[in-house]
């Protein structure tokens, strides 16, 4: 098995090797589209402008992913009790109830920034999450239970204003077709809350999980 | 031969590496890394030979970024769903269980 | 849609619309589930007697579904198709009615009588086939909706039966379905037409289209029980009575004998499968089947496993009619068609009655039953005799215009196998009617359940469909010349088939 | 054209999501009735989408405005119409079906987070069976995999959450192998938009091209559980909740199957000539394996999943064909379409007669079609979809794919067909043998919401009466006129 995997795996990259060594140029130059797109498409980073509006619906699906993840976790683990406090030491403590006003205000620093330089609403939910990661092994945040319906509606919010924002801008004409002017706005509101409920996401797959002792 | 090139071209080998990683290994913690390097790889593909012209293209880095994320959901889902098997069956692979089921 | 476009359709719907009701019908509604069923089969009757004296008058009845772009659903109520619409139907009511007694008070009715209309429907929709794949479609659901009978008392045993009866049709449909396949790709819908519509593509195709003859015949070979394609029908009598009457006497072997009919008539025209060489292969196939099931029925000691023998036998005779190229022999195969339909069914009838009111399943049980119960005896023996071609039965008429035939087709030995089964038939049938009238009774019969009460030997409902039967039997030898007889109509068809011909 | 406020090919990707996300709001095992509510409204949209491309031909959604290349479209052609009708058509009743199921004290605890996960579900099938980008592709089918592991591991054991490990692998590196091959296309190109590709690819591709559609087509095919990738199949549909299991052997596999499809009829046509024989081969290989296993397996599920094996095989067989005969493509949707609606029948079916028996092995079905005869019935008419005997949709396959092995004179493809169709009728008939044995005393049956059986029924019966409405779903396929089966 070994030795057919490591044939098939060498015979495979090399196949590869020689097809990117004799690739001629693209023939489609979409940095160029982007580039002449820019200006209508309410942010000034082009990577955000990408990813939420000329590829915006990508993004959307992509959210669902982390949705379904989640919820297949929640299936897994629904109804177990959260394990004892772990005790963490005193330093831990400190420096954790220390480091969480900044990792807020890193993580709003993002989600701002990310309109013009790289950043945005994914960072800064990560950096969110990882707070609460960190609070709950210093022992001061529980692990998480089945959800209440408060938590339920922050872990969907984000994504319940994304595709509230795309039906509304079908009338436009098209799925997610920010009006230029507006885009910016539309952009923000969007990646707002997607930084609260992707950073409950990003935290419910660690908080979710840890609960029961294996 | 420009530094895009080179990027996809160590893409190329991490995502056989990994590739080959998931179907060899055994232990699922293992598996589930491997699956990630193989996603390495393929993301440094996509933006690196895309960019083997020099020139900056922000639509693949925008796509890498979608799939960093799908990466990441499917790894803790993989996670999660070891870690149950685990706690049901102390196993930490998958081939000993072509003798319970 | 017009008048005649409707009533074929509503020739099927007659039962398949009781049928379908009869299975949401709770178990205990039996006269709901009685009246559904006579009701349909009455209705069927009026609508098939309204298509004869139409199509005799030249009329024609069809209907067109087209289900795939070059594929239709076609139903053609010609000649041919009547005279096995209407032995289906008559002998449909008949069943039902002896099926009505003899499954009183026994479990899983509902399911029992709503496979029954969807079975006699299939039966009707084969016959009224315009086209090959109408003829497959109905072929195969006949298949599938005969298991669940076949199988009907659920035990180990039939099981057995099912599944060898399965492997059998399955197998024969998948063949069928090849040749129709590939025909339909080499000509585009198969219209069954008089005369034949292959011959259009040339001598090139030649071996062709003797490979896709033999795979058809094949195909249909299976359920008209040729020899070597015959092994499930004696199988198949694990089934109740009923279901053995009107399958295996009517249905399902018919069903593989009307469509060697349709396909050297209507697929291939006489003339052109006479001149590929197909028909005298075809004429000792059915011969061999004759003899060969003649041979075993004599060494069978279970009745109904003779008379599935005697089947074998019997069917082959339309084939060999089919086979010898002339009208009379034509008129000969599908008279019998019709003729040996109403013996067998006499003698299944009489067959479960047997058994149903004695516990006598097997020949050497049969001592003196013909005093316990002469009615039935009766009716037997006319069956029997009509099998053997004793004058002035149905047998005897169409085994003279088979023997015709075949010398009007040059094939004199095929007379020989005429007698030679006539013999054997003598042969396995004589001892039965000896046991049954001549020899005395035992003290005690294998089972009694039905009480003698007077004249009556067992229930009405039991005696009084082969009693009919067996008059027609007669009734069908004696006013042969008749202008509505069963000969009479097989020599309507052979007119419209030789087109040269005058009877 | 319709205003673009009511584009029915939008709203069938929003309205599943908002579902998915609404009944996750609404807490654990509820919005059953919200769920089917919206599920009906997306079969009328899924029926007013197939009317107005059966009019006016295809049509194309730019989402965001932009258009291809530098957005994403949506394209809703004959193809795809069928295959959301499809997939609609199949979840509705499922859903009523799962309503009934989950609320059955038995599967109360499996119910948990149904609903959303199968909102999920059915959004990432719409999404894909719309898409006409490359990338956005590739998330569909991630959003696809990763809801159909979770109803896997819906049920919890240790069996089911095995089983949905070993799919996730599966999908995993099914899902990277095919983003490697959009990597290299867009590296080779530049785009990753179906319409822009297929030009560029006429022109003579280089090897990286041929990489990437090998890599992406054995991606799909080991999502599609084409032999020998089908080991993943049989635990993970066999073991999942009846109405998961008719969800993902009906239509799951079919999405990346649909995909296999529009590639090698679109982009990679210039290519697609190579591969035909393997693919075939395969396919062929999978009807025999998959048959044979149904054959010997005790459980009644596994009998079913595994019949899943071996009718995907027949998808597969398309291909060698493809080239020869139009009537290849109409026989490979066909079969799609009479398979999802017959193998949901099928898993419904199984469900009630779990739930009828209290075991899952075939010996336990002894004497059920006296309890349950609607179910039995609905297994039997879905049994004949399977076999591929008339007058069903399957038959209606089998004749058009009989038909295009004849016509280019490619043999073997017609044994292999027939000798799949004989092998199914003996596992359909090893089902209702066992269950028409009497047996005497108390079986001790237990009663079954009616709900169940009549959906079963629905969908077998649909599953029969496609074969006499063919001509309509060709219509759709082939669009208006008789221009050439899709773009």
């Amino acid at each position: 098995m070994k030795a057919l995997v490591t044939i098939a795996g060498l015979a495979l990259a090399a196949a590869l090797i020689a097809a990117l060594l004799q690739l001629p140029p693209a023939a489609v130059q979409l940095p160029a589209q982007v580039a002449a797109n820019m200006a209508q498409s309410g942010v000034e980073h082009p990577v955000t402008a990408v990813l939420l509006n000329f590829r915006g619906y990508d993004t959307l699906l992509e959210v669902a992913v982390l949705l379904l993840a989640l919820l297949t976790l929640l299936t897994l683990s629904g109804g177990a009790a959260p394990a004892p406090d772990g005790g963490a030491d005193a330093l831990l403590r400190g420096v954790a109830r220390l480091a969480l006003p900044l990792i807020v205000l890193t993580a709003g620093y993002l989600l701002w920034a990310g309109a013009h330089r790289p950043g945005g609403a994914f960072q800064a939910g990560a950096v969110l999450a990882a707070g609460a990661v960190l609070l709950q092994l210093a022992g001061l945040l529980p692990a998480w239970v089945g959800p209440q319906r408060l938590l339920r509606l922050g872990l969907v919010l984000g994504f319940l204003v994304f595709l509230g924002v795309a039906a509304t801008l079908l009338g436009g004409g098209a799925l997610l077709r920010y009006p230029p002017e507006r885009a910016g706005g539309l952009i923000l509101l969007i990646e707002a809350g997607l930084t609260l409920s992707l950073g409950l996401i990003l935290a419910g797959l660690f908080l979710f999980v840890t609960g029961r002792r294996s | 031969m420009s530094t895009g090139l080179l990027y996809a071209l160590a893409g190329v080998l991490l995502f056989v590496l990994g590739a080959a990683g998931v179907v060899v290994l055994a232990h699922l913690l293992r598996k589930i890394l491997a699956f990630n390097v193989m996603g390495s790889g393929a993301f440094l593909v996509l933006v690196g030979l895309a960019q083997r012209e020099g020139v900056v293209d922000p639509v693949p880095q925008a796509m890498v970024l979608t799939g960093i994320v799908v990466a990441v959901a499917a790894t803790a889902l993989a996670l999660g769903l070891a870690r149950a098997l685990h706690a049901r069956t102390g196993r930490t692979g998958l081939s000993e269980g072509a003798r319970l089921d | 849609m017009t008048l005649n476009e409707a009533l074929p359709l509503a020739v099927l719907a007659s039962s398949l619309v009781p049928g379908l009701v009869i299975f949401a019908l709770p178990e205990e509604r039996v006269g709901w589930r009685t009246a559904l069923n006579l009701f349909g089969a009455v209705s069927k009757l009026a609508f098939v007697a309204w298509l004869l004296i139409g199509v005799q008058a030249g009329e024609t009845y069809g209907f067109r579904h087209t289900v795939l772009p070059g594929i239709e659903l076609m139903f053609k109520a010609d000649a041919l198709a009547l005279l096995f619409v209407t032995l289906s139907t008559l002998l449909w009511l008949f069943t039902t009615v002896y099926a009505i007694g003899y499954l009183e008070g026994s479990p899983h009715r509902s399911r029992f009588f709503g496979f029954f209309s969807l079975c006699v429907t299939s039966t009707v929709g084969l016959a009224m086939a315009g086209n090959l794949y109408t003829f497959f479609v109905f072929y195969e659901l006949l298949t599938l909706s005969t298991f669940p009978l076949v199988v009907h008392r659920g035990t180990a045993q039939a099981m057995r039966g099912g599944t060898v009866y399965l492997a059998y049709t399955l197998a024969g449909g998948a063949l069928l379905l090849t040749g129709i396949v590939w025909l339909h790709g080499l000509i585009g819908q198969v219209e069954f037409t008089h005369g034949g519509v292959v011959a259009a593509l040339g001598p090139d195709r030649a071996a062709q289209l003797k490979l896709i003859f033999l795979l058809l015949i094949a195909g249909v070979g299976v359920k008209a029980a040729i020899v070597p394609l015959h092994g499930w029908l004696p199988q198949a009598m694990v089934a109740p009575a009923p279901v053995s009457a009107l399958l295996h006497a009517v249905a399902v072997v018919k069903a593989g004998a009307f469509g060697i009919a349709r396909i050297v008539y209507e697929v291939y025209g006489v003339e052109y499968a006479q001149s590929l060489g197909l028909l005298v292969p075809l004429a000792i196939l059915a011969s061999v089947t004759i003899v060969w099931g003649s041979f075993r029925a004599l060494f069978q000691d279970d009745l109904k496993k003779r008379l599935a023998y005697s089947t074998v036998s019997q069917v082959s005779y339309i084939a060999l009619g089919v086979a010898l190229f002339g009208p009379v022999g034509t008129v000969g195969g599908l008279a019998h068609l019709v003729h040996q339909g109403i013996m067998k069914i006499t003698l299944f009838f009489c067959a479960g009655n047997y058994a149903e009111t004695l516990g006598i399943h097997k020949v050497s049980e049969m001592d003196g039953a013909g005093r316990r119960m002469p009615w039935t005896t009766v009716a037997f023996s006319i069956g029997a005799l009509g099998m053997m071609g004793a004058p002035l039965t149905a047998g005897a008429v169409s085994k003279a215009w088979l023997a015709d035939g075949a010398e009007a087709a040059g094939l004199n030995w095929a007379v020989w196998v005429l007698w030679t089964s006539s013999l054997l038939n003598a042969a396995y049938f004589l001892p039965i009617l000896w046991r049954a009238w001549v020899r005395r009774p035992p003290p005690a019969w294998p089972d009694e359940h039905i009480p003698a009460r007077g004249r009556r030997e067992t229930a009405w409902l039991l005696l009084a469909p082969p009693l009919i039967t067996a008059a027609a039997v007669l009734v069908a030898g004696v006013f042969a010349e008749a202008p509505w007889s069963p000969l009479a109509w097989a020599r309507l068809i052979a007119k419209r088939e030789y087109l040269e011909w005058a009877p | 054209m319709t205003e673009a406020w009511l584009d029915p090919a939008a709203w069938l990707i929003l309205l599943p999501l908002s579902w998915a996300s609404l009944t996750f709001l609404a807490g654990p095992g509820r919005g059953g009735r919200l769920a089917i509510a919206a599920l009906a409204v997306q079969c009328a949209l899924a029926l007013g989408l197939a009317l107005e491309v059966a009019a006016t031909g295809a049509r194309v959604h730019a989402v965001g405005g932009w258009g291809a290349p530098l957005g994403i479209d949506l394209l809703a052609d004959g193809l795809s119409a069928v295959m959301l009708l499809l997939t609609q058509a199949v979840a509705l009743p499922i859903a009523v079906y799962a309503q009934a199921y989950f609320t059955d004290a038995h599967h109360r605890q499996e119910a948990t987070w149904f609903w959303p996960l199968a909102g999920f579900l059915i959004a990432a099938m719409n999404a894909l069976f719309l898409s006409a980008d490359l990338f956005n592709l590739y998330v569909t089918l991630e959003l696809l995999g990763l809801a159909a592991v979770g109803l896997v591991a819906l049920g919890g054991g240790a069996a089911q959450i095995a089983a949905a490990m070993r799919y996730l692998l599966v999908s995993l590196v099914a899902s990277g192998a095919y983003l490697l091959g959009v990597a290299l296309i867009y590296g080779s190109y530049g785009t990753v938009a179906i319409a822009t590709l297929g030009p560029l690819i006429g022109q003579g591709p280089p090897l990286a091209i041929w990489l990437a559609a090998g890599l992406m087509a054995a991606g799909l095919a080991a999502k599609s559980a084409l032999f020998p990738f089908h080991f993943w199949l049989p635990p993970a549909h066999g073991g999942a909740p009846a109405p998961v299991s008719a969800l993902l052997s009906a239509l799951v596999v079919k999405a990346s199957f649909y995909l296999v499809l529009r590639l090698w009829l679109g982009p990679f046509a210039p290519l697609a000539q190579t591969a035909a024989a393997l693919a075939g081969a395969l396919g062929a290989a999978a009807i025999l394996w998959g048959s044979w296993q149904a054959l010997r397996t005790r459980h009644i599920k596994r009998l079913v999943a595994w019949s899943t094996v071996a009718q995907l095989g027949y998808l597969f067989l398309v291909f060698p064909l493809l080239a020869a005969d139009g009537a290849a493509l109409q026989a490979g949707v066909m079969q799609a379409v009479a398979h999802g609606l017959a193998k949901a029948a099928m898993f419904a079916a199984a469900g009630v007669l779990m739930l009828a028996t209290g075991r899952d092995t075939l010996e336990g079905l002894a004497g059920v079609a006296g309890r349950v005869p609607l179910t039995l019935f609905a297994f039997g008419l879905a049994g004949v979809t399977i076999m591929g005997l008339p007058p069903s949709g399957g038959f209606l396959a089998k004749w058009l794919l009989i038909d295009a092995a004849l016509v280019s004179g490619q043999w073997g493809w017609v044994v292999v067909i027939i000798a799949g169709g004989l092998l199914a009728a003996g596992y359909v008939f090893r089902v209702l043998r066992q269950a028409f044995l009497v047996v005497p005393g108390d079986t001790g049956f237990q009663p079954v919401p009616r709900r169940l059986e009549w959906m079963a029924f629905v969908l077998a019966t649909a599953s029969v009466l496609l074969g006499l409405r063919g001509v309509e779903l060709m219509a759709l396929l082939n669009g208006p006129g008789d221009g050439q089966p899709i773009s």
